[in-house]
């Protein structure tokens, strides 16, 4: 019953999230107190606190367990922690400019991202269920609030309230789920879980206790059936929200997602194997033929980015460690694409305001060449045509497939890929096959940061991969 | 080992050209006609760089030459290039089409110079790289980054169903090597290995081979395009501008060919027994079906698009005849035809630049006014034909020999090609070239220019001289060819089966 | 018939299941759905007391405190989402909340 | 004990039946009084099962102040009680079919709560018999040491619920009048007084 | 010397070919015809040093053609005394036709074209005849398709020319699609497709035991195997030398220059098939079935191209006919095993029907190019060495001579009447089942010769002149430089067969053939033919004579007769105008099917089902499946929350029943 009280050392993996948590506390009481005028002063500090965050992250990473193995901080937390804030970090930068023109520059919005982000890392780095619980919630509540964030639009308002809803049923599911996976195994910790299934068998509760918790944390990946919200959201958020969830909070929960199933669940595998894979199928066909049709790029956008899921579902489902390896490269492809894709969407701007058809988008060759060639190797890498990085993404995650014996999974995988290109092509198609319409503004110096960063990556991967590589390898040995 | 990497050299000199052509600022006439010199430049001397590879290949090596082997993407993968006598040749042929593309396009495309040429330039490299590569995934990503360039050069510079056409070509192509895809994956699980030469050494077990067989080939039917998978390449073709064509009859098509010849049965011996006779039914359908539908079409490029898919059939055909003329042959055939249909396109460009319009029923009576260009056509109609002393001929010749060898149903079948062939051949000539002038619109097309002479005068030189002396093409190509043969024998011996090639032979 | 665990976790599979109906069945208005939740929450609760009490187990009662404080805030940020989208639209019928489909 | 199982139905009972009634009932205002009511009884099957405190927790926080919000909205609000729509009839049996299903499947594996009786005390942390310490008592000991982590992290979920609602729902109105401290104290004759020459018979 | 006789020719294309414009009409034909003189003058040497000389065989190896596998070809010329008698038949021609031409085609305004061509033909034609192996012979074979399809289409502005320059083509590929298969067959059997490996190994093949080969699926003996690849062969010489089935194209090949049709469709090229046939003696030899096959293709050809050849108007293919006809003679030869008398009879072919062509074009030339027979009539006195040099050949074509009168072993007569004889002689002596048929059928064929040619002569030299005045008024006699090609050649026509004989088909048979042409041991007809009965050796005499008597009746005597004997036999009549109706035979078989079907495999294969049911079918199907899917994207809360209550009930489900829990 005693524990020991914690020194500060025993705190250093915890660091950036203190550093993060403390910093949005600091700059809560700037913004109440300096009012709507420090928004740009907050939003500056935020991104150099995500920055500083991410760089003590990469330079000086203190792994270990804190909390009794609620917290843990090793290889894999560290690379997909470093994604996420590299993702948030984005995110608030690409929102400044538009955020201005939209009449929601409130300082509140960078802190609750930062806030968010700290939820995030919790979910990465939660080690039994209460801290997972918990990291959920707090990233939750903030996305919600984002989503919400321009009150005075209604389809702002809407994409909060669907997102609201329908993600405290994903809670309730999810908490529900752990009540059973508790109930059956007298355990919170993964690694404990892990002992106890080890120790005895499976029963029916505890197989129901996982797929309530799948399906909590599908909602949050966007996965086929519980991505109903992914669309509405995406098209009715504020477009630089929808950037930001269409990149990090995708990644947080996939990283929790596969340290709970490998941590907490490798022994009754096959239970839950059989899911991801039902999952992992249906998200990617749904991924390919719904956006066929679509107009609005976000909501395209929407359904890629289920589609990618179920394509990094794919390695999951496989399960070993070469899977765990590829999902984390493509989880890494898939955040440059998001992000570059979104800088362009970003920059659709036209003195009337802003677009979101496809249709737009028509004569961006002509006016702008090297947006234009940008977005179409990005379209093409989200296509996974190599030599992009999207290739090497999904490559990745079909061979762990084909390790694991999950043929018929790649090979439909492989032909939705190729059904989903038809809809990726189109924007190509739209760019440089159409008639021009009205030319953009300039894109802001931001966004061709942004833009230019995630292209670097994304095209010219073939060279720069070998550190991603190690990296992942790394960190899914960690896992293992 | 060679001292200098010649073949990453040439595989990546075009990307100095796209440099070089990135610089070039501004988008009047001066400008557009530096980037074009650029073009031609780059292309002409990646062409004789290439030679190099020619002249220091050492014919009686029956391996792969002038390797080059580096550590790529955290060692699963290998940057892996080399040349063998199978697909040395396609490398030249592929820096040696280069330029005229880039000349057919001088005149013909204005609109966006710059990504034009960019476009065929990293095309080039991407051809090269594919004929090179001895590594699958390094193999793979250059078969399919080269969907990119050819699906904008279709889209943007194409005809009016360009979009359509586009879209057939990529998808389709695309969802065949999909499944290659998986089969890579798949060998190097099973082998732990993605080098081709290990590769094949490896023994696949029958049943794998069979269905790693089937996955292959759905890439290269698509790719070849073979019957009933061949819709796509009219379509292409008729859209696609001038240079585009020839590229895609040129070579694209031909990595078909390359690839069953490299993977299908080096790799898999014992499917490919199997599956024989499915390609030659295949090959024979495609002969003579895809001819008679060339007999009825009305645009030029859809016809010889068709007539493409037919030759296409006898190298098919040949290569599954798993014998040294059969193979031979289809490898000159594909060569042979890189070289005819190319002309054969840039002959409808040439016309097709002066009036806009491909319908057949458009022209006739050429001759009157542009004799030149009539000789020109007549020679490469010729040579399409399969008229000995062109290389049309040696090609076809060889295969069929090769079928009569395997099977002579086949070979039966298959020559009923050589009718047909001249039928639509010819009937398309005198629909176009003979009759008398009687349209308005065709009274003031000119003659051939210089450029467009430059641009047929070589291929003329060629088609006829291979046509007396293929030797040199022969020569290189047989110490892999027979290789890859013995190769083959021993493995089907080995597990048992018969080679159906020696019981006829013999 | 002694009272079982089971008991407990019948009870709160029918409030849980009753709230999963209340999600969507209902067809009035969002704020029922939001109850609804807290029907879900609640069964949720029941379930962690009644296994960490019959598991001897304290963590479950801790989890089931910590559910409760997020549960709340939950409500808070539902409630603020709400009455910003009704000072929007006017409504929060359910089936008004349909601007974006497709 | 047939007391206590005497209660255990009654206030199961009363739970269910008020929990369909928050769903069923018209009147938002009454799904809320509903919804109380299965929160009161719910606490009563906590102190059933000895969670003193939670059920104590449960009144008081939810139905103190969550349930109060909620009827504050309700009000404020000022929602209509609009009938069922055709609609709901179409699926409701499909809906009920597979929710029951569910909820068949459900129970089925509570029926089966199973535990092996060496894995008693390997649990993250043991209970010591309700004698021994109460159950309040037991949750104080470790909630702020060994889980501090769990309720600072709580505490920045109410934070972020905080600033949520407030970000949301706070506005300020251009015409409303409002004290503003700092500015009254901030105030200087130069921002206060204006000095204007006037020309003669002109006026201001 | 040899390889100059193959490439002058050559040489003269190319200049010309090349540089036709810069240099001129003039200079082209100067060029052109100096060089093909003395590539006739060379072959002239070669053929007495080859034939009479002691030379027996040169083979002058070129350069190295294909070599793949164990198979290796090499461009090679190859001159034993076959190929001479061609060189000299080819190269005399040729030039005589060269140097005619300068006169007939004055004023064409593509002269160095038409130059150009045809020595470019002459090359193609010389390659074929020195060829050492099968594939060099392809090569000249289509080499002269080629240069045939340009001269008949010479004059590109008419469509009928284009549409037969064509037609000839396709039907010619007809052929060369059973001659490549032979080849390859050719090939599997020996091993190789060079004539010295085949005939040195043509004995032991035959002697094999069991299937040699499998053809479409059966296995076949050595015999049949050899059978089955001389079928295919002869199929290629059928189509080159327009035999029954095949002879479609060589009518409407008229439409091309006289000179043309003198030089191809009557001396040279269509002669090819039997020139092949007879170079493939060894191994035709070997084939029983074969031969017999070949006299009976033979034979009908000649009774049928003559019944043809008696009602058509158009002077040129009157001619045509009569070269099919010949041409079947010469086959009838072929498969009795009288190879001699066969290459005998192509010899002097060659000089009395290209005299008759280069006359036909004299005339045509004379009478402002027209070329139906109805309009002419009585030119006899206006182009007197026109008609008098037509008048030998005739006499030559119909075997004019002094029956039963020989000099020791040599027959008198014109060229036509020594070696026409002897293959009516060698039919009859001829052992295989169609010989007496093809002796019934040449007999035949010859009193219709003798028909329709002085039908011929009668028609355009004699009786009223039936062209307009205007056109009468311009008849002139041709020039010396086309008239004197026709002297020559007469000379030809009248003393060829005389001159020859006993080399090609006399007691001088081996030393002049020194086994060029391989007879089997049973085969005897060379010796037996010259033994037949009188009647025999009578009986073409007397058909010659008759068919002279009914044509002088009908067109001289009675030019009104034939009018109303086809009307009373109207249909007979049309079916022989009609060419037997196979043209608009095959159009109804193959020309408008095949178009058919292709449109059928275009419109319904490629478009709707490979099409409907491929790409452009799925690509619907995919779109209607997202709009259907896209439905489901309600935007109604309720839907979304209701698909996660399926998705996880379904999951439980799943999992329940897939033995999650039961294990």
């Amino acid at each position: 019953m005693q524990t020991e009280l914690l020194q500060m050392a025993d705190l250093m993996p915890l660091m950036p999230e203190l550093l993060l948590t403390g910093g949005a506390l600091l700059l809560l009481m700037v913004g109440a107190f300096g009012g709507d005028k420090s928004s740009s002063l907050v939003t500056g500090v935020c991104v150099a606190l995500l920055t500083v965050a991410g760089v003590m992250l990469l330079v000086s990473p203190h792994y270990g367990e804190v909390f009794n193995g609620a917290f843990i901080q090793d290889a894999y937390a560290q690379f997909l922690k470093v994604l996420v804030l590299i993702g948030s970090g984005f995110a608030i930068a690409m929102s400044v400019a538009y955020a201005r023109a939209q009449n929601f520059d409130r300082f509140e919005y960078p802190i609750l991202i930062v806030l968010a982000s700290v939820g995030m890392m919790l979910m990465i780095s939660a080690g039994d269920l209460i801290a997972m619980y918990l990291g959920v919630e707090l990233q939750s509540l903030a996305l919600y609030v984002i989503a919400a964030i321009n009150r005075d639009s209604i389809r702002s308002t809407e994409a909060g309230l669907k997102y609201f809803v329908l993600g405290a049923l994903s809670s309730g599911m999810l908490l529900y789920g752990m009540s059973f996976i508790y109930g059956f195994t007298g355990q919170i910790e993964f690694a404990a879980i892990g002992e106890a299934l080890a120790r005895g068998e499976t029963s029916i509760g505890l197989v129901i206790g996982l797929v309530f918790m799948l399906a909590g944390l599908s909602f949050k990946i966007s996965a086929v059936p519980f991505h109903m919200w992914t669309p509405d959201v995406y098209e009715g958020a504020p477009t630089p929200v929808t950037a930001f969830f269409a990149a990090a909070p995708k990644i947080a929960a996939f990283g929790m997602l596969m340290r709970v199933l490998i941590d907490g669940f490798s022994n009754t595998a096959h239970d839950w194997q059989q899911i991801i894979v039902f999952i992992s199928i249906l998200s990617m066909a749904l991924g390919a033929f719904a956006a066929i049709g679509q107009k609005n790029i976000k909501r395209l956008m929407a359904y890629s980015s289920i589609g990618h899921m179920g394509f990094a579902l794919v390695g999951l489902a496989a399960g070993s460690e070469q899977g765990v390896e590829g999902v984390l490269i493509y989880l890494s492809a898939y955040l440059a694409m998001t992000l570059g894709t979104f800088a362009c969407i970003l920059s659709m701007r036209r003195k009337e305001g802003m677009v979101e058809e496809i249709a737009d988008l028509a004569g961006l060759s002509k006016h702008n060449p090297v947006m234009a060639i940008l977005l179409a190797f990005l379209m093409f890498s989200l296509a996974g045509v190599p030599p992009f990085f999207g290739f090497f993404a999904k490559l990745n995650v079909f061979s762990a497939a084909i390790e694991a014996n999950l043929i018929p999974l790649a090979i439909i995988g492989l032909v939705t890929s190729v059904v989903s290109c038809f809809y990726y092509l189109r924007v190509v198609k739209v760019i440089y096959f159409d008639e021009p319409a009205d030319a953009f503004l300039p894109m802001s110096g931001e966004m061709k940061i942004v833009l230019g960063l995630s292209s670097i990556v994304v095209c010219f991967y073939i060279a720069l991969s070998n550190p991603v590589i190690s990296a992942a390898s790394l960190a899914a040995q960690s896992l293992f | 080992m060679s001292d200098w990497s010649i073949l990453s050299i040439t595989t990546f000199l075009p990307l100095v050209g796209v440099l070089f052509i990135l610089l070039v600022r501004g988008d009047d006439e001066e400008a557009k006609t530096n980037i074009r010199r650029v073009a031609l430049i780059t292309t002409c001397f990646t062409f004789i760089v290439s030679l190099f590879i020619w002249g220091g290949f050492t014919y009686e090596n029956p391996g792969f030459q002038m390797v080059e082997k580096h550590e790529w993407m955290g060692g699963i993968f290998s940057y892996y290039m080399g040349v063998d006598g199978i697909s040395m040749l396609f490398v030249i042929l592929t820096t040696f089409l280069m330029p005229f593309c880039i000349l057919a396009s001088w005149e013909s495309v204005q609109t966006r110079v710059k990504e034009y040429m960019i476009a065929f330039l990293i095309l080039e490299t991407l051809m090269i790289g594919v004929f090179c590569a001895l590594d699958l995934v390094l193999f793979y990503v250059f078969f399919e980054a080269g969907l990119i360039p050819m699906f904008l050069i279709i889209g943007i510079w194409g005809g009016p169903r360009r979009v359509y056409a586009s879209y057939k070509f990529f998808l389709y192509t695309l969802l065949g090597s999909v499944l290659m895809l998986v089969a890579i994956l798949s060998m190097y699980w099973f082998a732990g290995t993605l080098e081709i030469p290990a590769l094949m050494e490896a023994k696949f077990p029958e049943n794998m081979q069979t269905w790693l067989w089937l996955a292959f080939f759905a890439s290269f039917a698509v790719k070849m395009p073979m019957w009933p998978v061949h819709t796509w390449l009219p379509d292409a073709h008729v859209e696609a501008p001038t240079a585009g064509s020839v590229i895609l009859a040129g070579i694209l098509l031909k990595m078909g060919g390359y690839g069953f010849l490299r993977f299908s049965l080096p790799m898999f011996p014992l499917a490919s027994e199997l599956f024989a006779p499915f390609v030659f039914t295949l090959s024979v359908i495609a002969i003579i079906y895809t001819s008679l539908v060339a007999l009825a079409q009305e645009d030029i490029k859809k016809l010889i698009a068709y007539s493409s898919v037919a030759h296409m059939g006898y190298v098919t055909m040949g290569i599954f005849t798993m014998n040294a003329q059969g193979i031979q042959g289809a490898l000159f055939q594909m060569l042979s035809h890189g070289l005819v249909s190319g002309a054969l396109f840039l002959c409808v460009g040439v016309i097709y630049d002066r009036m806009h319009t491909r319908q057949i029923s458009a022209y006739g009576g050429l001759v009157n006014i542009m004799p030149k260009y009539a000789v020109a056509f007549m020679i490469f109609t010729m040579a399409n034909v399969g008229l000995p002393g062109t290389s049309g001929f040696v090609g076809e010749f060889l295969t069929l020999i090769g079928a009569f060898k395997a099977n002579t149903w086949v070979a039966f079948f298959a020559a009923t090609g050589v009718i047909l062939s001249a039928a639509y051949a010819l009937f398309l000539y005198r629909r176009v070239v003979f009759g008398s002038l009687d349209k308005e619109s065709l009274k003031s097309l000119l003659d051939l220019s210089g450029r467009e002479k430059v641009l047929l005068v070589p291929l003329i030189v060629l088609v006829i001289f291979f046509g007396f002396y293929p030797m040199p093409v022969l020569d290189v190509t047989q110490a892999s060819v027979d290789a890859l043969i013995s190769q083959y024998s021993t493995a089907v011996e080995a597990a048992g089966h018969l080679p159906a090639v020696a019981a006829v032979a013999q | 018939m002694a009272l079982g665990i089971s008991h407990y976790l019948s009870v709160a599979a029918i409030l849980f299941t009753i709230g999963i109906f209340g999600i969507f069945l209902n067809r009035k208005n969002v704020i029922v759905i939001l109850m609804s939740i807290e029907l879900l929450l609640l069964s949720v609760n029941i379930n962690f007391v009644a296994f960490s009490v019959f598991l001897n187990d304290l963590v479950g009662q801790i989890f089931t405190l910590l559910v409760l404080t997020v549960a709340a805030a939950e409500a808070a940020i539902g409630l603020a989402i709400l009455v910003v989208y009704f000072r929007n639209r006017g409504s929060i019928a359910v089936e008004d909340i349909n601007m974006m489909k497709g | 004990m047939v007391l206590q199982e005497l209660f255990f139905y009654l206030f199961a009972a009363i739970a269910v039946a008020s929990a369909f009634m928050v769903i069923a009932a018209r009147n938002p205002v009454h799904s809320v009084l509903f919804l109380i009511a299965c929160f009161i009884n719910a606490a009563g099957l906590f102190v059933l099962i000895g969670a003193e405190y939670l059920a104590m927790l449960l009144i008081v926080v939810y139905v103190g102040a969550v349930m109060v919000l909620f009827l504050f909205v309700v009000m404020m609000l000022d929602v209509d009680f609009a009938e069922m729509r055709q609609g709901v009839l179409q699926y409701l049996p499909v809906g009920a079919l597979i929710g029951f299903i569910l909820l068949a499947e459900l129970i089925m594996a509570v029926s089966g709560w199973y535990f092996a009786p060496e894995a008693f005390g390997h649990g993250a942390e043991p209970m010591q018999s309700a004698e021994q310490v109460q159950n309040i008592a037991a949750i104080g000991q470790v909630l702020y040491t060994k889980y501090i982590f769990y309720f600072q992290t709580c505490g920045i979920i109410l934070l972020v619920a905080m600033v949520g609602a407030i970000v949301l729902t706070l506005r300020h109105k251009k015409n409303v009048k409002r004290q503003d401290i700092s500015e009254q104290v901030a105030r200087s004759p130069e921002t206060s007084i204006e000095v204007v020459s006037v020309e003669n018979r002109k006026g201001i | 010397m040899y390889s100059a006789i193959v490439f002058l020719p050559l040489v003269g294309f190319l200049v010309v070919g090349l540089f036709g414009r810069a240099l001129g009409a003039k200079a082209s034909e100067f060029i052109t015809s100096s060089l093909l003189v003395i590539a006739a003058i060379l072959s002239w040497i070669a053929f007495f040093s080859v034939g009479f000389g002691s030379t027996e065989k040169v083979q002058l190896e070129i350069l190295q053609w294909i070599s793949s596998g164990d198979l290796s070809i090499n461009w090679t010329i190859r001159v034993d005394t076959l190929t001479a008698v061609m060189l000299v038949v080819v190269n005399t021609v040729s030039a005589l036709v060269h140097i005619y031409s300068i006169g007939y085609m004055h004023h064409d305004p593509h002269r160095p074209r038409f130059f150009a061509y045809l020595s470019l033909f002459t090359f193609a034609m010389l390659s074929l005849v020195t060829s050492d192996n099968l594939l060099q012979m392809f090569f000249g074979w289509e080499g002269v398709g080629l240069a045939s399809y340009l001269l008949i289409g010479f004059w590109f502005k008419k469509p009928s020319a284009n549409a037969a320059a064509m037609k000839a083509f396709v039907v010619n590929r007809v052929g060369d699609f059973g001659f490549a298969l032979g080849i390859c067959g050719i090939y599997i059997l020996f091993g190789s497709i060079d004539y010295d490996v085949i005939f040195q190994n043509v004995n032991s093949v035959a002697g094999q035991e069991g299937n040699v080969l499998t053809f479409l699926g059966t296995g076949l003996a050595a015999d049949s195997a050899i059978t089955v690849i001389c079928l295919l062969l002869f199929m290629g010489a059928m189509g080159k030398s327009a035999q029954l089935l095949l002879h479609t194209w060589l009518p409407d090949a008229m439409e091309g220059p006289t000179p043309v049709s003198a030089l191809i469709h009557a001396a040279t090229m269509v002669t090819a098939g039997v020139f092949m046939v007879a170079r493939l003696s060894p191994i035709f030899e070997y084939s029983h079935t074969a031969l017999t096959v070949v006299t009976f293709v033979g034979a009908t050809t000649a009774f049928f191209a003559g019944t043809i050849g008696c009602v058509q108007n158009d002077i040129k293919r009157v001619i045509a006919y009569s070269t099919c006809s010949q041409l079947g003679y010469m086959f009838a030869a072929l498969g009795v095993g009288a190879y001699g008398a066969a290459v005998f009879h192509l010899f002097t072919h060659a000089f009395f029907k290209a005299l008759l062509f280069l006359c036909a074009g004299s005339v045509i030339h004379a009478v402002s190019d027209e070329q139906d027979m109805r309009r002419m009539g009585g030119l006899r006195k206006l182009i007197p060495v026109t008609y008098w040099t037509m008048f030998i050949g005739t006499l030559a074509l119909t075997g004019f001579g002094i029956p039963l009168a020989h000099l020791g072993e040599l027959y008198i007569g014109t060229a036509g009447f020594v070696s026409k004889d002897a293959i009516i002689e060698s039919t009859f002596a001829g052992h295989n089942m169609f010989s007496q048929y093809a002796f019934w059928m040449t007999i035949i064929a010859a009193f219709l010769t003798s028909f329709y040619s002085w039908r011929l002569t009668f028609m355009t030299f004699h009786g009223k002149p039936r062209a307009s005045v205007d056109v009468m008024k311009h008849v002139h006699e041709s020039p010396l430089v086309m008239t004197m090609p026709l002297f020559i050649l007469a000379f030809g026509a009248l003393f060829a067969g005389m001159a020859f004989q006993s080399g090609f088909i006399g007691e001088a048979y081996d030393a002049f053939w020194k086994g060029a042409l391989f007879t089997g041991a049973e085969n005897h007809v060379l010796h037996e033919m010259h033994h037949v009965p009188t009647w025999v050796k009578l009986s073409p005499f007397v058909m010659m004579v008759a068919g002279f008597l009914l044509a002088y009746q009908f067109y001289i005597r009675a030019p009104e007769m034939p009018k109303k004997l086809a009307e009373r036999h109207d249909a007979l009549y049309q079916f022989l105008l009609n060419k037997w109706y196979f043209d608009e035979l095959y159009n109804f078989l193959f020309v408008k099917p095949s178009m058919k079907i292709g449109r059928f495999l275009w419109k319904r294969g490629d478009g709707a089902v490979i099409d409907g049911l491929g790409p452009d079918g799925v690509a619907s199907r995919v779109q209607k499946l997202s709009a259907q899917i896209v439905r489901l994207q309600s935007g109604y809360i309720y839907h979304y929350a209701f698909a996660m209550l399926i998705g996880v009930t379904f999951f439980v489900t799943l999992s329940m029943f897939s033995g999650g829990g039961a294990h």
